[in-house]
């Protein structure tokens, strides 16, 4: 039968946001209301990395309550589109405009040039500005524990990884992950392969589907289209996924094993107090296990199937990372 | 790395793989095929193909059954290509320019559907693999030919169906004689509205049901713009089998099968970048395009509006 | 009465008749935005003031205006060539590879130098990309509308391949990001840009490229020829015109058009060559050309009408909130209702 | 749903039986057609028509060029609604909204634009819209059997298995035809049906006419040559601008008669030409191949010489090879063997631009499809070999007022009817159309002109204007390759007489010893001129 849909949410918000906005128009808000703008990528439901930092920004707006006001705008992969809404948004005096993604770094630097007065927000990225955050998540560090369950887990001795495109976030959080496979296993084989786009559902899924023909028994991948992994793994006995970004279990509760979540309320909180203390931008938050933004979390219900040692090995490899012992290093 | 190639599991994968993603592909095709062997270019397949891929997964979603999915998906494609057909057959509009109208608002309402009615992905159980008995256990053919699902097996059985109805019945010469010189059809006696018609919303159904399968037949879920594409593929497929059943075969099996082979040589793991093997299927359709198929008119008066007594 | 009056003011009726289609559409899009929970009176303030209530408006409607423009003169050549040029997008982004690589591979230059050979590079590339389909098609009248189709894909994966490979920015590799995008283009390379604002010298550019398709088209021998293969390839044959040779011209220059287009997007709006840089334009002027008969003095106009469409339905997403499939709707139903209302218009050659 | 959807009346295909004989009543009234008025803007196409037609006769309908013949038989037909008017059919009131209905109503017509299908074989186009007798499927075997047994008894030879695109004019000309009988037509509509038929051929045509009459069949008979008119038909009915002249016996009236009905002024049948006095050689043709579009050869060795100041009549039913041999001297069709020589120069196998840069001039046998541009004004096909050269471009620019003026100049000489030089082709009059290509064919003052089938479609004094130019032309000192299926043509014009059969030039005589038997024999394939 259908799995049951998820917290419909996203509905209810994208209903409240109007009613915020028309309540109070751009240019007549009362000072204190801070208002911020997030820009993303795909759409803010897509179980990967743009949900996860709405419900990020989401979460801080509840907290907040009226004292902040909360637009987003969905679906800008394309940087021109992107670009225009920075900028409209930058122009309406919007207090910090968070664009969530690597690929506006440009955008982001030209825009805020013109318009000092605004703090911008990008990544994952590391050129910061005078009103410029770059936040950095990483992604390596979750990658190099999940990679280590996979090695543990595999029985065939074959893992596979399903990227979009090789760069940014995932070419980060796949290196870890090979490294961790290697650190519990060397001789266990790690399958890599691309799509050539963040949003090639169909081909993902399929490729997934060739990793296990191959004999690949965990998988995993990141952005939007790694909702079609977890399917395809699901679709198999005895096949494991491993999440990046977000926890599906809700999508596959029999398949996905652990997920590395990222925390982004506690980086936009910190822009936030940042900003109303003056302080603009300039700052790289970095997003790792030590400041707790980035988490392991199990799937209650596989739990039970990872062996104790295993376990061990993973927790006392995030303590290491924690306490700086542990370094993954990027080529 | 060769033997990996030669290994049975390995050619057996790239046939089935090829063969479940040419399903979809054959659908869009043979239906795009019908609308223009009547003389209309529909651009528009691209977007009735996301149309039937959220209405099959709502339908099947909120029935709990894969043919209700496949069924809405069909009735939403017929729908949208009667709503191109009367834009291009009555009010002749230019259907190079409905076409992309077509896409952009299918694409827009199946996303905005979606969100107004799931708000997150889920999934569906959809249409499971089915062995045929005793033909599924013939070595390699067996996994590769018959271990798909139901819809698989109806993509190909839609081939000569196509064929027979396109050449073997009256129906058939009438609409080929349309797509021709509608005005001599005309002359004889033939309603070339109708027939238009006919073929447009044909062409509109098989669109939906290639979305349908997508997304209760293949993916089992459906995401914002999950077709990425394949419709205006399937168009170009039509080209390439000029027009004819058995050609668009070919097309999209070959189109398919680089495909599958490409996915392979990632996880085997060449050194290739993998830009280049992704690119492999585009290029060898403009390779074979340009070497084999050479000059393809198509039906001499496609995407060119009649009206009785010239003008 | 008031038909036959309009008779006689044939420009008048038109626009008329496409004012009344799109405020059909919108009719129809109202539906959908109750559906989707939003007051229809809000948000098409910003759909249809919002391009030219504000600074930001008009310039960002221009900013989206002046691909498009370029892009649809170049399809109105090829088409008037007899060529269905879908494949303005790859042509587009051949541009931006190219203007790119000569700029960053000529930094020493002078601005101004600069630009003439990013001009030169946009236009050269973007024509050699389209020579491929035009050639095959002149030569072995293979299908253009397929090898443009495939050909898209193959430049997006290609602009892919070299930003992550041969042209990705040094810096994003020493820092270990990788990001695919190239390195910043020298700031002399840069076409001036209106402060505070994004719009740039292009748009001067696309509207003297108008100009020129003009003359060409219509004052100019070549152009001539041109039509006339468009038009009736046999004729052109017995008049002693190369039907392949004006082919492979059409094709170029149309093509030319487009990746002069991408050298306006990176020069005057990215600076640099990054993943999804084209935005659509290749589609979108498609639909711009014909929507402007395919005639310079109607593209201009459609151009600009469509980047106001593009900016107040972003502006309209943003106020509002609504998901980004309704924008897409709004614009199909706009897009449908106006080609379904041409049967009342002037029939134009 | 569609606008001219209506019950289905789809006739279904008669089962075999005898195709020929069906007696009916010769006396009654078939068709009764009153007041039938059509209005297109800016002309009177039909005004007031009153027309009859018994079953079993033969009725000529006689007129110039946009006389408005078509028209009021598109109306008969259903393809056009008539403003007003009233049509009867044996005496019952009916209104005609479709070919459907009218087929229903046992009316068919051959359209003087064909109306086939090319890549569908002979029995595909006859059973076109036809139920079949296996519905859903075709049944093309049945269909094939009655084809052919039409074709022995009414003797139309033609393979009901053949694609259309592969055969002659003249053999589609009996697909038409076949088209007609296997519907058991009891009204037969033909426009122009001879325009494209040897001699024998016609003759052969009017006696499956006269059958196909005495079985009680209907024909309405739509022609510009009067001799076919006088010799075939039992009445005559003449329309001039739209309006009925008159309805006789054709016993009672004769061609110089007929004429002056048509056109409303005297036409002369005499052509005055003044004695030869040739130049050198403008063409020659030496053992020249070329295949056909169906990759057979269709030019086996042909030679022929054409000197300056004489025209070289070339008759031959069509599909003999004249058109690709017109074809291989304008350069659009390679030669696989043999040498082409205009003026001096050895033009084989060059560019259509550098034949015509040797100074040939080529009127093509398709006027809208070949000869013209009908989407571009008359001012801009006027230019279509000429664009390039001074005073009509400057460089790489055209000069627009040069070009009007020059064009104004060819209107004014040839006066070629049109509103004005920035109309549309496609609105001018077949005859028109034919005088413009002449205009800017001439106005190069060409060494040779190619003209195929000049007069083919045009009335009595389009023809007479065309035929007069040709003329003068040669006395200019242009050699002229006159390419005609109408031999009263070409004895009347040519100085010379050539006969093409089977891709071979089967015989050349001086026209003073030439005679139309002879000449059909030589056509037919029956005869062989020795070599002399
Ligand atoms: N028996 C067959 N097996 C496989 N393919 C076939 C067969 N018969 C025909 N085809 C394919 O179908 C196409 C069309 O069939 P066919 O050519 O017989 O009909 P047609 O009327 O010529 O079609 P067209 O409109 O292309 O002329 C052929 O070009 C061929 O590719
Ligand atoms: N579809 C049409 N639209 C506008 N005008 C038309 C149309 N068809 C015919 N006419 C005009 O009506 C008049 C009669 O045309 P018609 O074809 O009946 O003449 P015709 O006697 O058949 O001439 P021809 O001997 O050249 O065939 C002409 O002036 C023609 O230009
Ligand atoms: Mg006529
Ligand atoms: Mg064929």
């Amino acid at each position: 039968g259908p799995t049951p849909v998820p917290t419909a949410a996203p509905v209810v918000v994208t209903k409240e946001v109007p009613v915020v906005v028309t309540a109070t128009p751009a240019p007549t808000k009362p000072a204190k209301v801070f208002k911020v703008a997030l820009i993303l990528p795909s759409t803010m439901d897509d179980l990967a990395w743009s949900q996860s930092m709405y419900q990020g920004v989401k979460k801080v707006k509840e907290e907040m309550g009226p004292a902040m006001e909360f637009t987003v705008s969905e679906n800008l992969y394309k940087i021109v589109d992107a670009g225009a809404a920075i900028r409209d948004y930058a122009g309406k005096g919007y207090d910090l405009v968070i664009a969530h993604g690597s690929q506006y770094q440009t955008v982001v630097r030209d825009i805020a040039r013109e318009f000092p007065k605004t703090s911008f927000a990008y990544g994952t990225g590391f050129q910061t500005g005078p009103n410029i955050f770059a936040y950095d998540p990483q992604a390596q560090q979750g990658g190099y524990m999940l990679g280590m369950l996979a090695a543990g887990m595999t029985k065939s001795g074959k893992v596979g990884i399903v990227g979009p495109v090789k760069g940014g976030d995932a070419i980060k959080y796949n290196e870890g992950f090979k490294q961790g496979v290697a650190a519990i296993n060397p001789k266990v084989i790690v399958l890599e392969t691309y799509t050539g786009s963040f949003a090639e559902f169909v081909k993902a899924k399929e490729m997934a589907a060739t990793h296990m023909d191959a004999g690949a028994d965990v998988l995993t991948g990141t952005a939007q289209q790694s909702v079609s992994i977890t399917k395809a793994a699901a679709e198999r006995k005895g096949v494991y996924m491993l999440c990046s970004d977000m926890d599906q279990s809700k999508l596959a509760p029999d398949t996905v094993l652990a997920s590395q979540i990222y925390q982004w309320d506690e980086v936009v909180r910190r822009m936030i107090t940042l900003n109303k203390s003056g302080i603009l931008g300039g700052e790289r938050l970095v997003l790792d296990f030590s400041g707790g933004k980035l988490q392991l979390v199990y799937n209650p219900k596989l739990e039970g199937n990872i062996p104790k040692d295993l376990k061990d090995k993973v927790e006392k490899a995030k303590q290491d990372i924690i306490s700086g012992k542990l370094e993954i290093k990027l080529p | 790395m060769v033997e990996q190639l030669l290994a049975q599991g390995f050619i057996i994968g790239v046939l089935a793989t090829s063969i479940r993603l040419t399903a979809p592909m054959l659908f869009a095709a043979l239906g795009e095929m019908f609308a223009e062997r009547a003389g209309v270019l529909n651009l528009g397949v691209e977007g009735i193909m996301l149309m039937g891929a959220y209405f099959a997964f709502w339908a099947s979603f909120t029935s709990e059954s894969p043919w209700l999915g496949l069924v809405a998906g069909m009735a939403i494609g017929g729908l949208m290509g009667l709503g191109m057909a009367f834009i291009s057959v009555n009010l002749r509009a230019n259907q190079g320019i409905s076409g992309i109208g077509i896409y952009l608002l299918g694409w827009g309402l199946s996303s905005l559907f979606f969100r107004l009615t799931f708000g997150a992905i889920s999934g569906v159980a959809g249409f499971q693999p089915v062995n045929i008995p005793i033909l599924s256990a013939i070595p390699v053919l067996g996994p590769v030919l018959f271990q798909h699902n139901v819809v698989v097996y109806i993509a190909l059985l839609l081939v000569p169906l196509s064929y027979v109805v396109l050449f073997k019945t009256t129906f058939g010469l009438s609409l080929r004689a349309v797509g021709e010189n509608p005005e001599a059809a005309d002359t004889m006696g033939i309603q070339v509205y109708l027939i238009q018609y006919v073929c447009v919303i044909l062409g509109g159904i098989l669109a939906g049901l290639a979305g349908a399968f997508l997304t209760v037949g293949q993916m089992n879920m459906f995401v914002d713009n999950i077709t990425a594409g394949r419709g205006f593929i399937a168009i170009a497929l039509v080209y390439f089998g000029r027009w004819s059943p058995y050609g668009i075969l070919a097309g999209s099996f070959l189109f398919s099968i680089v495909d599958a082979l490409q996915m392979w040589m990632q996880v085997i793991g060449f050194g290739v970048p993998y830009e280049v093997l992704v690119m492999q299927p585009y290029i060898l359709t403009v390779l074979v395009l340009a070497l084999a198929v050479g000059r393809s008119g198509g039906p001499a008066a496609l995407s060119k509006p009649y009206v009785r007594g010239g003008t | 009465m008031v038909t036959s009056w309009l008779k006689e003011r044939p420009l008048l009726n038109d626009m008329l008749v496409s004012l009344l289609a799109v405020f059909a559409a919108f009719v129809v899009g109202a539906g959908l935005l109750v559906l989707a929970g939003a007051d229809p009176l809000v948000a098409y303030r910003p759909l249809l003031l919002g391009a030219f209530s504000s600074r930001y408006g008009i310039t960002e409607t221009l900013v989206k205006a002046t691909p498009l423009l370029l892009v649809g003169l170049g399809i109105a050549v090829a088409f008037r060539g007899g060529i269905l040029n879908i494949g303005a997008e790859g042509q587009l982004i051949v541009g931006t590879i190219a203007t790119t690589w000569v700029v960053l591979a000529f930094k020493g230059l002078p601005g101004p130098l600069l630009l003439l050979l990013a001009l030169a590079a946009g236009f050269l590339g973007g024509a050699l990309w389209g020579a491929v389909p035009g050639v095959l098609k002149a030569k072995i009248g293979a299908n253009e509308i397929l090898i443009t189709i495939m050909m898209n894909q193959i430049a997006a994966l290609l602009l892919g391949f070299l930003i992550r490979g041969p042209m990705i920015d040094a810096e994003e590799v020493a820092y270990g990001t990788g990001y695919p995008q190239s390195a910043l283009i020298p700031e002399g390379s840069w076409l001036l840009r209106l402060p505070q604002t994004r719009l740039h010298a292009g748009l001067l550019l696309a509207l003297l490229a108008a100009f020129l398709v003009y003359v060409f088209l219509w004052r100019t021998t070549l152009g001539y020829q041109i039509r006339v293969v468009g038009t009736n390839p046999q004729a052109a044959r017995y008049g002693g015109i190369s039907v392949a040779r004006n082919l492979i011209i059409a094709t170029c220059i149309s093509s030319g058009l487009a990746g002069l287009a991408g050298m306006i997007e990176v020069t005057g709006v990215h600076h640099r060559l990054l993943d999804g840089i084209s935005a659509g334009y290749g589609f979108t002027a498609i639909v711009v050309a014909l929507f402007g008969k395919l005639h310079p003095l109607g593209i201009i106009p459609a151009s600009f009408l469509f980047g106001a469409l593009l900016v107040g339905a972003d502006m309209m997403q943003r106020t509002v909130g609504i998901p980004a499939g309704l924008v897409n709707s709004i614009q199909g139903l706009v897009v449908v209702f106006v080609v379904s209302t041409e049967i009342w218009q002037r029939r134009r050659a | 749903m569609t606008p001219h959807d209506e019950p289905p009346r789809n006739p279904i295909a008669p089962t075999a039986a005898i195709p020929c004989a069906t007696g009916r009543d010769q006396t009654v009234q078939f068709l009764e057609m009153k007041g039938i008025t059509k209005r297109f803007p800016g002309v009177l196409a039909n005004d007031h028509v009153d027309f009859q037609v018994r079953s079993g006769e033969i009725h000529a309908l006689l007129g110039e060029n946009g006389a408005g013949k078509t028209t009021l038989m598109r109306i008969l037909y259903g393809l056009y609604q008539p403003d007003e008017g009233k049509i009867a059919i044996n005496g019952k009131a009916v209104t005609i909204r479709s070919p459907r209905e009218a087929t229903a109503l046992g009316i068919s017509m051959v359209h003087q634009h064909f109306m086939l299908v090319p890549p569908l074989t002979v029995a595909e186009n006859v059973i076109l819209g036809l139920k079949s007798t296996r519905e859903p499927w075709l049944n093309l075997g049945e269909a094939q059997e009655r084809i052919a047994e039409l074709g022995r008894c009414y003797g139309l030879r033609v393979d009901p298995r053949a694609r259309v695109w592969q055969l002659s004019v003249g053999e589609q000309q009996r697909v038409e035809i076949i088209k007609a009988l296997y519907r058991r037509a009891e009204l037969l509509i033909l426009d122009e049906p001879t325009a494209v038929l040897t001699p024998q051929e016609v003759q052969e045509f009017f006696t499956i006419l006269r059958q196909m009459a005495r079985q009680g069949q209907a024909i309405i008979f739509i022609s510009h040559k009067l001799h076919e008119v006088t010799a075939l038909s039992d009445r005559v009915t003449v329309l001039r601008d739209g309006q009925v002249v008159g309805t006789m016996l054709t016993s009672a009236t004769d061609r110089q008669r007929l004429a002056q009905m048509m056109v409303g002024r005297e036409i002369s049948f005499q052509r005055y030409k003044d004695p030869v006095n040739k130049g050198e050689v403008a063409l020659e043709l030496q053992g020249v191949w070329a295949q056909g579009d169906k990759g057979l050869p269709a030019l086996k060795g042909v030679s022929l010489t054409v000197s300056q100041g004489e025209i070289l009549g070339l008759a031959g039913v069509a599909g003999n090879g004249q058109r690709e041999l017109a074809e291989v001297i304008a350069g659009l069709r390679p030669a696989t063997q043999g040498k082409v020589v205009v003026g001096q120069k050895d033009v084989t196998n060059r560019s259509p631009a550098e034949i015509i840069a040797q100074g040939m001039s080529y009127v093509p046998e398709e006027r809208m499809r070949v000869g013209t541009i009908v989407d571009f004004s008359v001012a801009e096909n006027a230019i279509l070999e000429t664009h390039g050269q001074a005073p009509l471009a400057r460089g790489w620019f055209l000069d627009y007022q040069a070009i009007g003026r020059y064009a104004e100049k060819l209107i004014a000489d040839f006066d070629v009817k049109t509103p004005s030089q920035d109309t549309p082709v496609r609105h001018l009059s077949g005859g028109n159309v034919q005088k413009l290509i002449l205009a800017r064919e001439l106005s190069r003052s060409p060494r040779l002109l190619v003209a195929a089938q000049p007069t083919r479609g045009l009335d009595v004094g389009a023809t007479e204007y065309i035929q007069k130019r040709l003329v003068e032309q040669r006395s200019k000192g242009t050699a002229i390759l006159l390419i005609s299926e109408d031999l009263d043509e070409v004895l009347a014009l040519s100085d010379r007489v050539a006969v093409m059969y089977e891709g071979q030039v089967v015989g050349v005589m001086p026209t003073s010893e030439a005679s139309v038997e002879e000449l059909g024999l030589l056509m037919a394939g029956v005869k062989k001129q020795l070599p002399a």
